[in-house]
């Protein structure tokens, strides 16, 4: 509860400092904020499941996980980004939102109210449609934001009538209800559309095939940093927020939701690192990149049993590699471009960024001992006896995804007599990151 | 005693090493003296050895060293000592190191002096180890090294590309029969769970597991054979051979390397005796490469080249015999050729050392005035080979040729004819080169001159063995009638199995007779032909006569394996690595990679920006999914 | 007999002016045609004893927000924007996927028992003072969040709205 | 009161249904974004129908609290949504979405 | 311990050069090479008087993933040939012009680290992460240092190609290691699990384990990528690859495919013995088609390896300890032939044998060097190369005479085009000045000559080494 507190006021306490002409606190305390709230999950660490505020929010082993693999994918973003959006000259507002933003995000660990889930999803969403279209002059930013917008009402409606239509069927919002009414005998085709539309509605926030068109579009267009938070702490929060919904509420639908999940990773798989193949822009590269991971997070759903190690791992490691390599994307974006071309002899006068999108990119592809690696690993062991056919379709996209990122490594650590050179900033944090990526091996065993 | 035996193989190896590492100090002299030395030393540590063995003892297996140890799979480096080895080292030693001998004077002027001397040494040790090794494996070291070293001096004037490819088909050729021998070691193996021939043969009898298999462990034998003793159809190598110095030619191939194959299958004489199938195909093999041989010697004006053609014949001789069940017999072939054989081509060496390097018959004659320990020493070899009673070929050869009347009547005519060939070919060889008039340049004709001592010995030692060799094998039923006992039989008795004879006095008689006449009659047909009428012999582009150019061809073998293998391996592989190689395996890999993409390209208009695209794939994703469920 | 008469008249003026929205070629015919929509659904919500909800429906939605929708649409001057129309192709797959989704749902949606809405209604649901405990005591923490919601919103708003000329990019 | 005796839920869900329909249809058939827009709203007020039909149904006040958050939402949306409209429409000069695909591939 | 220090001298070298000037790199690689191999024997010998090599500290527990060392028989063998053609690679190109060698050799010094990682490892997972690992180096090493026109296309076709079967030899570990109750990575409970399978999921198992070594290897036809790859790699890089890496695949072929999946591979496994025996055929004719030196001696390196893949696949001791023997012997077979290969292409200039020949009267002792080492190819008796093949040919025997046959066909082949470029480049007339060998090259080829004698005619202690492998 403390934990929501902070992160709502987070927010309020960042505008008040705005009208007190003390931006430079603005970053400090977000640190501080962010800090506090890692303390807090760790304290509450061994905690039994509670069910606060008459029965909208608990606090579970599971809700602390996320909500620490959150603040620390939020504060590692904070920490590689602020000079960017420091540099924007509307810190205050951008901050603002994007303590909003996360607020939505803790929420979507907790919630066990599908009413806390709906606002949930909204906090979480609104603040990023103004953020991705925060770039005001830029048009590309625009037409990010405004079609990030507009599919994300469209698809929140659907959501919603999907919610309806389970409240329909079991007579309440609250998850453990529509667990226990989803567990009892036959299921109602009332529930059954519900569930798909809440499935699509979800299938468009984690952007998986055929809902994920938005996302390419939308990640190029927005502003760098902005990307990088949607690709990392809102996806994840996403994610999160289904795997509670599908896995703890609808445990009693997912043996038929089964199948059809494994034909969308199929898809979304098959699409996403096609598509990405084909890309000249990193960025959009990368997003399409960031749809196959979400194929690989959503497999986490037909894992069997309520074990929550494998997303969170996958979320954590996908996010620090991801962060890092927006945040290089970033400085060259800023200085080249966002075309492979642009990346072409980095590794020449900016040795650390090169080696850092390079082990950002490999820990994407899966390499071990990278982070990535153990993301993959945990869920294809998981599947690999129920699933053995999508493991191996698995396996071969994530060769076509060593193909596209290979390909950026390539351009960096190609010679070239005009290199691009970068501002490199941050260069501790980022080592903290990789050190991170390869520690995970061993920091595993406590998620 | 018999531990002395690990130092005869030893001798020679350090030779090698000694020549090949500290050997560019020294002179020519000094190597050279080395080189023999050591081998000699070899011969006499040989002669002790043998004489154990003559005295009755056991056969002794000297371990050397572990060497493989695998699981079930035991094999030492470790020597035998029994009759049929301590045999064979007996004459590879003596040949051996009369060769040394006769190669100081032979090769003094040649640069590569010591790189020969060392190769020889070299090639000494490996023989040694093919015929001391107490096991298949060990055989088959022997047996490599012996072809490199058969390769390095056929090539050994290396800057000739020709001499090179010559090498090189040997050994290629010799690996297509190393093959059938590693394939019958396994095979030998996986039956008989050994590959020792103590375990095999003279301790115990496990080469009898093969059973059904024996056949085929003894065809894959005979295979090896084929390609180290040059036969048909793995024969063109030996002629090509020639290549090398022609002491080479005398010690690796006449008197020693093509034995190798002879050896091996008397070694198993116990395998082809139980294999019926095996044995007939020894013997037509033999047959078939004796009567090729000696038809093709008929025709060739090269001396050394005759000399190889009548070796592939004289070993045809020695397989058939094998085949036959003869075995002691062929040993005893094998012993007499050795020195005959290596009689004749250092004889052959001396006159192409006199003639400046010329090779062709044609472009001799007369040379019995200027070289007459040559001629003489020549004259006895010719007369050896011929079978003319009582020079060691008689012996051997005529035993040969009553095994096969006795066994096989179509056998014993062609190898009447091969053996009628076999005289009229080296008369004619003999007269061509010693008789008439000189046929060379004004130059040669002045060069002239007879060879140097250290040459002349070997040839007179080699003489009078094979003036008196025969008499170690007196044939069986005269010589029973004589109390002569077939010392040779009786020796080998040990080692393999023996040859059953049930001639008569008179049949063995007679037979001797006829093919003594026969040899006798071809002489005298050669004599006619070359030295009464003193036919030219037709220059290569006169010859014109179907047979006689089929013949001179060499019934075109080597073009038939150009076309038959060389080419369509050439092809194939070029044709493999064009067609598979790159366009599809490798089109496969960047074929899959484009269909990656091609998925990209497919997919790409649907991304097309339009939000309304979006709202529809999600609308239609929502109905599926409705529908779905 | 009344009410469903009521209920029919009610639903084809939603439907109808629903249509109308959307084929309306001047967006402030749509907004209007949307108000109409509207009130039919206050309308229903009164029918089903949820006259609280009717009446902050009908303040919000036609009294807030469609009167933004109004001044955008004055604001912007976007009456007469679509003369070109978009592709047949396009037309004919919204009206098949609209088509279509309204039958998959209306058939799958259908619950199996013929609930009549009178015989369940307590029909004190609907009423203020239920609502208000409702909101208050288990709805709190939402209640609260939406306030987090609106302050979200209203920032994003003011700061897309704000003119920043020496902005930078972000 | 004793009304809608006749009127089934599935009478509303079947409506609901339809103004959801027309809703998505709308966004598939009209490009300008406002009206865009306002289909999303109607798609919203058919979910608000939707969940005050069930509440009805159930007999509770959930879904009528739902709806009140489904309000409070689309408030805020439309807000969001206009803010960034009237920004497209600053720097484009244009709401037409078809016109909107700078993005893409 | 041992095992443990040898793993990591490696990759602190390798930081190490990472963090320093390009001075002294080749000398700090060096040393660091002649420290593990000291700790090597002296660790060896140390086992033998009851030390314990071995290491296991478990990192994940919940799914039974260990930091888990061994120190047995082949482990030492193959870390020992790691060490040895890592100081000849080494030593080999230490007078060579290379720029930014501090990173060259840190890459090189990481490469083994990883390697000897997967040669000690004791757990599937680990044996893993180095399997993938290595990659890593060897794709910078190729990448940067580098060179021809296609590089970067023959990089990616490398890289992508070798991760791509190493991903299903993920799948199949994961599959066994699903199959347990308490699941582990540790080798006896991944072999136990292995066991415990049906033969048809065995047969699943090693399908996916042999596409992964078959690509490594490389076997016909999943050997596409590396012709090319050798071609452009740096010669160095060219060496790690053959000498090292593809004996990790052989390497996983005896530690793990065949004791999990024994009776799968009796049962359902003959496809992958007659892929490797086709492509010792195969691959014989490709290199007896080649033009080029570097290309020859690539495809007689495929050749070989199938030979070893098909003597382990057949599964008898003689199959495996020959295979053990063989990966050793190839690997100093490898980087000998390929440093011929750079004294040749550096005073030349090209590799194209038929424009070359005489080097022999140039240079005797090189071509001295060099026969030895082309009959070491050939598996001549009395060089190592005979000892592992004839056990391998051996071994295959046991399986099928006929398979035997058609693998011999390389004993023929393989002299066939070893002794055409032998024949090309060393011997006829004299065409070309030849600059006499550096004291460097003749050393190293001098000691890789005398290895593959000595281990030919004593490899006695060696072979003693690796039996009971299981």
């Amino acid at each position: 509860m403390v934990i929501l507190l902070i992160s709502a006021l987070l927010g309020v306490s960042l505008l008040a400092l705005e009208i007190f002409k003390l931006r430079r606190w603005m970053m400090p305390l977000m640190v501080m904020a962010f800090l506090a709230i890692i303390g807090g999950t760790f304290a509450l660490w061994g905690m039994n499941e509670n069910v606060m505020m008459q029965g909208m929010i608990v606090m579970d082993a599971y809700a602390l996980r996320t909500t620490a693999v959150l603040t620390i994918l939020a504060l590692f973003w904070l920490l590689t980004q602020h000079q960017n959006i420091e540099k924007t000259g509307n810190s205050s507002d951008l901050y603002a939102l994007l303590a909003f933003s996360f607020c939505g995000a803790l929420l979507m660990t907790n919630f066990t109210n599908l009413v806390m889930l709906f606002l949930a999803i909204e906090i979480l969403s609104i603040p990023v449609y103004v953020l991705a279209a925060s770039n005001r002059s830029s048009l590309l930013s625009n037409e990010s934001g405004f079609k990030y917008f507009i599919l994300g009402s469209a698809a929140s409606a659907i959501l919603l009538f999907g919610i309806a239509l389970l409240y329909g069927a079991t007579g309440s919002f609250d998850l453990y209800n529509i667990h226990d009414a989803l567990m009892s005998g036959t299921i109602a085709p009332l529930s059954w559309v519900g569930l798909a539309m809440i499935l699509t509605g979800f299938g468009f926030k984690i952007s998986v095939a055929p809902f994920h068109f938005w996302a390419p579009d939308v990640y190029q267009g927005a502003p760098t940093p902005i990307t990088g938070w949607m690709a990392t702490v809102v996806k994840g929060a996403a994610i999160f927020g289904m795997y509670r919904l599908f896995k703890g509420a609808f445990d009693g639908a997912m043996p038929h939701l089964e199948g059809i999940l494994v034909i969308i990773i199929a898809i979304t798989l098959v699409i996403a690192n096609g598509m990405a193949s084909i890309q000249s822009n990193v960025k959009r590269m990368l997003a399409y990149s960031g749809v196959s991971h979400a194929a690989f997070m959503l497999a986490t759903m037909i894992i069997p049993g309520f074990d929550p190690q494998s997303i969170v791992l996958y979320v954590i490691s996908y996010g620090i590699s991801s962060l890092i390599v927006f945040s290089i994307m970033n400085q060259v974006g800023q200085t080249a471009g966002e075309e492979l071309n642009n990346f072409r002899g980095l590794s020449q006068e900016n040795p650390f960024s090169a080696a850092a999108m390079t082990i950002g990119l490999l820990s994407m592809a899966g390499i071990p001992p990278l982070a990535g690696f153990f993301g993959k690993y945990y869920v294809i062991s998981g599947l690999i006896s129920t699933h053995p056919g999508l493991t191996i379709i698995m396996v071969l996209t994530s060769v076509v995804g060593m193909y596209y990122y290979l390909k950026v490594i390539f351009a960096m650590y190609q010679k070239t007599s005009i290199p691009v050179v970068v501002e490199e900033n941050n260069k501790v944090v980022l080592s903290l990151g990789i050190i991170a990526l390869v520690a995970m091996m061993v920091a595993v065993q406590w998620m | 005693m018999e531990k002395l035996v690990a130092l005869i193989p030893l001798f020679p190896l350090l030779g090698f090493l000694y020549i090949t590492f500290f050997g560019k100090n020294q002179s020519k002299g000094t190597a050279g003296a080395i080189a023999t030395a050591l081998v000699a030393l070899s011969f006499v540590l040989a002669i002790l050895v043998f004489t154990t063995q003559l005295h009755g003892a056991h056969a002794t297996f000297v371990k050397v060293l572990d060497w493989i140890h695998v699981g079930s799979f035991q094999v030492d480096l470790s020597f035998v000592v029994d009759p049929l080895s301590s045999l064979y080292i007996l004459f590879i030693t003596g040949v051996g190191s009369l060769i040394h001998l006769y190669s100081i004077g032979y090769m003094h002027d040649d640069e590569g002096f010591h790189r020969f001397m060392s190769y020889l040494n070299l090639f000494v040790f490996f023989m040694l180890l093919l015929v001391l090794g107490d096991n298949l494996l060990l055989l088959f070291v022997g047996w490599e090294g012996v072809g490199v070293c058969s390769f390095m001096l056929i090539g050994f004037w290396y800057k000739d590309h020709a001499n090179n490819d010559a090498a090189k088909k040997a050994f290629v050729m010799n690996r297509v029969g190393d093959l059938g021998l590693i394939l019958g070691m396994s095979l030998i193996f996986v039956q008989c769970g050994s590959l020792n021939y103590n375990d095999l043969m003279i301790g115990g009898s496990a080469i009898g597991h093969l059973g059904k298999w024996a056949t085929l462990g003894a065809v894959l034998l005979f295979i090896g054979a084929m390609g180290k003793s040059a036969q048909f159809p793995l024969h063109t190598w030996l002629p090509d051979a020639m290549a090398g110095p022609t002491p080479v030619s005398a010690l690796i191939h006449a008197a020693t390397m093509v034995t190798a194959g002879i050896y091996l299958v008397a070694r198993f004489s116990d395998l082809f005796t139980i294999s019926e199938g095996a044995s007939q195909l020894v013997t037509w093999a033999g047959v078939i490469t004796a009567v090729m041989g000696a038809s093709i010697a008929l025709t060739q004006n090269d001396i050394k080249k005759v000399l190889a053609y009548s070796t592939v014949s004289q070993l045809g001789f020695m397989f058939a015999a094998l085949g036959m069940g003869a075995y002691t017999i062929a040993v005893f072939h094998v012993v007499t050729h050795a020195f005959f054989k290596a009689l004749l081509f250092l004889g052959s060496g001396s006159v192409i050392h006199a003639m400046g390097g010329e090779q062709d018959i044609r472009r001799m004659g007369g040379l019995k005035s200027h070289m007459p320990t040559t001629y003489w020493t020549f004259l006895v070899g010719t007369i050896a080979i011929a079978g003319i009673f009582p020079f060691a070929g008689f012996f051997s050869k005529d035993q040969i040729l009553a095994h096969a009347m006795e066994n096989n009547t179509v056998v014993f005519a062609l190898l009447m004819l091969a053996a009628a060939g076999t005289a009229f070919y080296m008369f004619r060889m003999f007269y061509l080169t010693f008789h008439g008039e000189f046929r060379g340049t004004h130059e040669q004709e002045h060069h002239l001159h007879e060879s140097p001592k250290t040459m002349t010995i070997p040839l007179v030692v080699l003489a009078i063995a094979s003036t008196v060799g025969g008499f170690m094998g007196f044939p069986h039923a005269i010589g029973h009638a004589m109390h002569i006992e077939h010392a040779l039989d009786h020796f080998l008795s040990g080692s393999i199995e023996l040859t059953h004879s049930h001639m008569s006095v008179a049949t063995e008689i007679a037979l001797a007779l006829i093919s003594m006449a026969i040899a006798g009659m071809m002489i005298l047909f050669a004599y006619n032909i070359y030295i009464k009428k003193a036919t030219p012999v037709l220059e290569d582009a006169e010859i014109n006569s179907p047979l006689h150019r089929l013949l001179w061809k060499k019934y075109g073998m080597d073009e038939l394996y150009d076309n038959l293998f060389r080419k369509p391996i050439d092809a194939l592989s070029a044709g493999l690595y064009h067609w598979v190689e790159q366009k599809m395996l490798l089109g496969m890999v960047d074929g899959s990679g484009d269909a990656a993409k091609g998925i990209g390209r497919i997919l790409q208009p649907l991304h097309n920006g339009q939000i309304v695209t979006y709202l529809l794939a999600i609308i239609v994703g929502l109905i599926a999914l409705i529908f779905a469920l | 007999m009344l009410t469903e008469y009521a209920f029919w008249f009610l639903s084809f003026v939603a439907v109808f002016s629903g249509i109308a929205v959307i084929l309306s070629k001047n967006p402030v015919y749509s907004v209007l045609n949307l108000i109409m929509t509207f009130f039919s659904i206050a309308g229903h919500y009164f029918l089903m004893n949820a006259q609280f909800l009717a009446a902050v429906h009908i303040i919000v939605y036609a009294g807030a927000i469609m009167v933004l929708f109004l001044y955008v649409i004055m604001m912007l001057n976007l009456n007469n924007l679509e003369t070109e129309k978009r592709s047949n192709v396009f037309k004919l797959s919204a009206v098949v996927a609209a088509g279509l989704l309204m039958t998959v749902l209306s058939g799958a949606i259908q619950t199996a028992d013929q609930i009549t809405l009178a015989e369940k209604t307590t029909g004190t649901a609907g009423l203020v003072e239920n609502l208000g405990i409702a909101l208050y005591r288990n709805y709190l923490l939402p209640f609260e969040l939406a306030s987090v919601l609106f302050l979200a919103a209203m920032v994003g708003a003011v700061y897309l709205s704000k003119k920043n000329l020496n902005e930078t990019q972000a | 009161m004793e009304i809608l005796h006749n009127v089934t839920i599935n009478h509303y869900l079947g409506l609901s249904t339809v103004l959801f329909a027309l809703g998505v249809f709308g966004m598939l058939y009209r490009k300008n974004a406002i009206i865009i827009f306002m289909c999303v709203e109607l798609m919203l007020n058919a979910v608000n129908l939707a969940l005050v039909s069930f509440s009805k149904m159930h007999g509770d006040t959930d879904g009528q609290i739902f709806v009140f958050f489904i309000m409070v939402v689309a408030a805020a949306e439309v807000a969001v949504g206009l803010a960034i409209l009237m920004m497209l429409y600053r720097n484009r000069h244009t709401t037409d979405t078809d016109t909107l695909n700078d993005l893409k591939g | 311990m041992i095992a443990l220090s040898i793993f990591l001298i490696p990759l602190l070298t390798s930081f190490l050069l990472f963090n320093s000037k390009t001075g002294n790199a080749a000398k700090t690689a060096l040393t660091s090479l002649i420290l593990m191999l000291l700790v090597a024997i002296g660790g060896r010998v140390a086992t033998a008087y009851g030390l314990t090599g071995t290491l296991s500290f478990p990192l994940i527990s919940s799914i039974g993933f260990s930091f888990s060392l061994l120190w047995d028989g082949p482990a030492f063998l193959m870390v020992l040939l790691t060490i040895i053609a890592g100081l000849g690679i080494v030593y080999f190109s230490q007078d060579k012009e290379i720029h930014s060698s501090n990173r060259f050799y840190g890459w090189i010094m990481m490469m083994l680290s990883a390697m000897i990682g997967a040669f000690l490892a004791g757990d599937a997972l680990l044996f893993y992460l180095c399997y993938e690992w290595a990659l890593i180096p060897i794709f910078f090493l190729i990448l940067k240092w580098g060179h021809g026109e296609h590089l970067s296309k023959v990089t990616m076709r490398f890289f992508l190609y070798t991760l791509f079967g190493s991903l299903f030899m993920m799948l199949s570990l994961l599959y066994v290691h699903q199959s347990m109750a308490t699941p582990s990575f540790d080798m006896s409970a991944m072999w136990a699990a292995g066991k415990a399978l049906t033969a048809g999921e065995q047969g699943w198992v090693f399908a996916g384990l042999f596409i992964a070594f078959a690509v490594k290897m490389p076997v016909f036809p999943f050997h596409s990528w590396q012709p090319s790859t050798y071609d452009h790699a740096p010669i160095q890089g060219t060496m790690l690859l053959a000498a090292i890496m593809l004996k990790m695949a052989t390497f996983g072929l005896v530690r793990w495919a065949i004791p999990m999946t024994a009776v799968g591979i009796a049962e359902n496994g003959h496809w992958a013995i007659l892929l490797s025996v086709i492509s010792v055929v195969y691959a014989s004719f490709m290199a007896l088609t080649q033009k080029r030196l570097k290309m020859m001696i690539a495809y007689s390196s495929v050749a070989h390896v199938g030979m070893i893949s098909a003597g382990i696949l057949s599964n008898t001791d003689q199959g495996t300890v020959g295979g053990l023997f063989e990966m050793f012997s190839h690997g100093i077979l490898a980087v000998a032939m390929f440093v011929v290969y750079a004294i040749i292409e550096k005073r030349y200039g090209h590799d194209r044998m038929q424009e070359m020949g005489g080097i022999r009267t140039a240079a005797p002792a090189f071509a001295f060097l060099t026969f030895i080492l082309v009959m070491c190819n050939v598996a001549l008796p009395f060089t190592s190369g005979f000892v592992g093949e004839f056990l391998l040919l051996q071994s295959l025997a046991h399986y099928s005479l006929v398979y035997t046959a058609i693998a011999g066909l390389s004993v023929i082949l393989g002299a066939a085009y070893m002794l055409r470029g032998f024949q090309a480049m060393f011997l006829g007339g004299n065409t070309h000045a030849f600059e006499a060998l550096s004291r460097n090259e003749k050393n190293i080829l001098a000691i890789a000559v005398l290895l593959v004698i000595v281990l030919g005619v004593y490899p006695h202690s060696l072979l003693q080494l690796i039996q009971n492998v299981y």
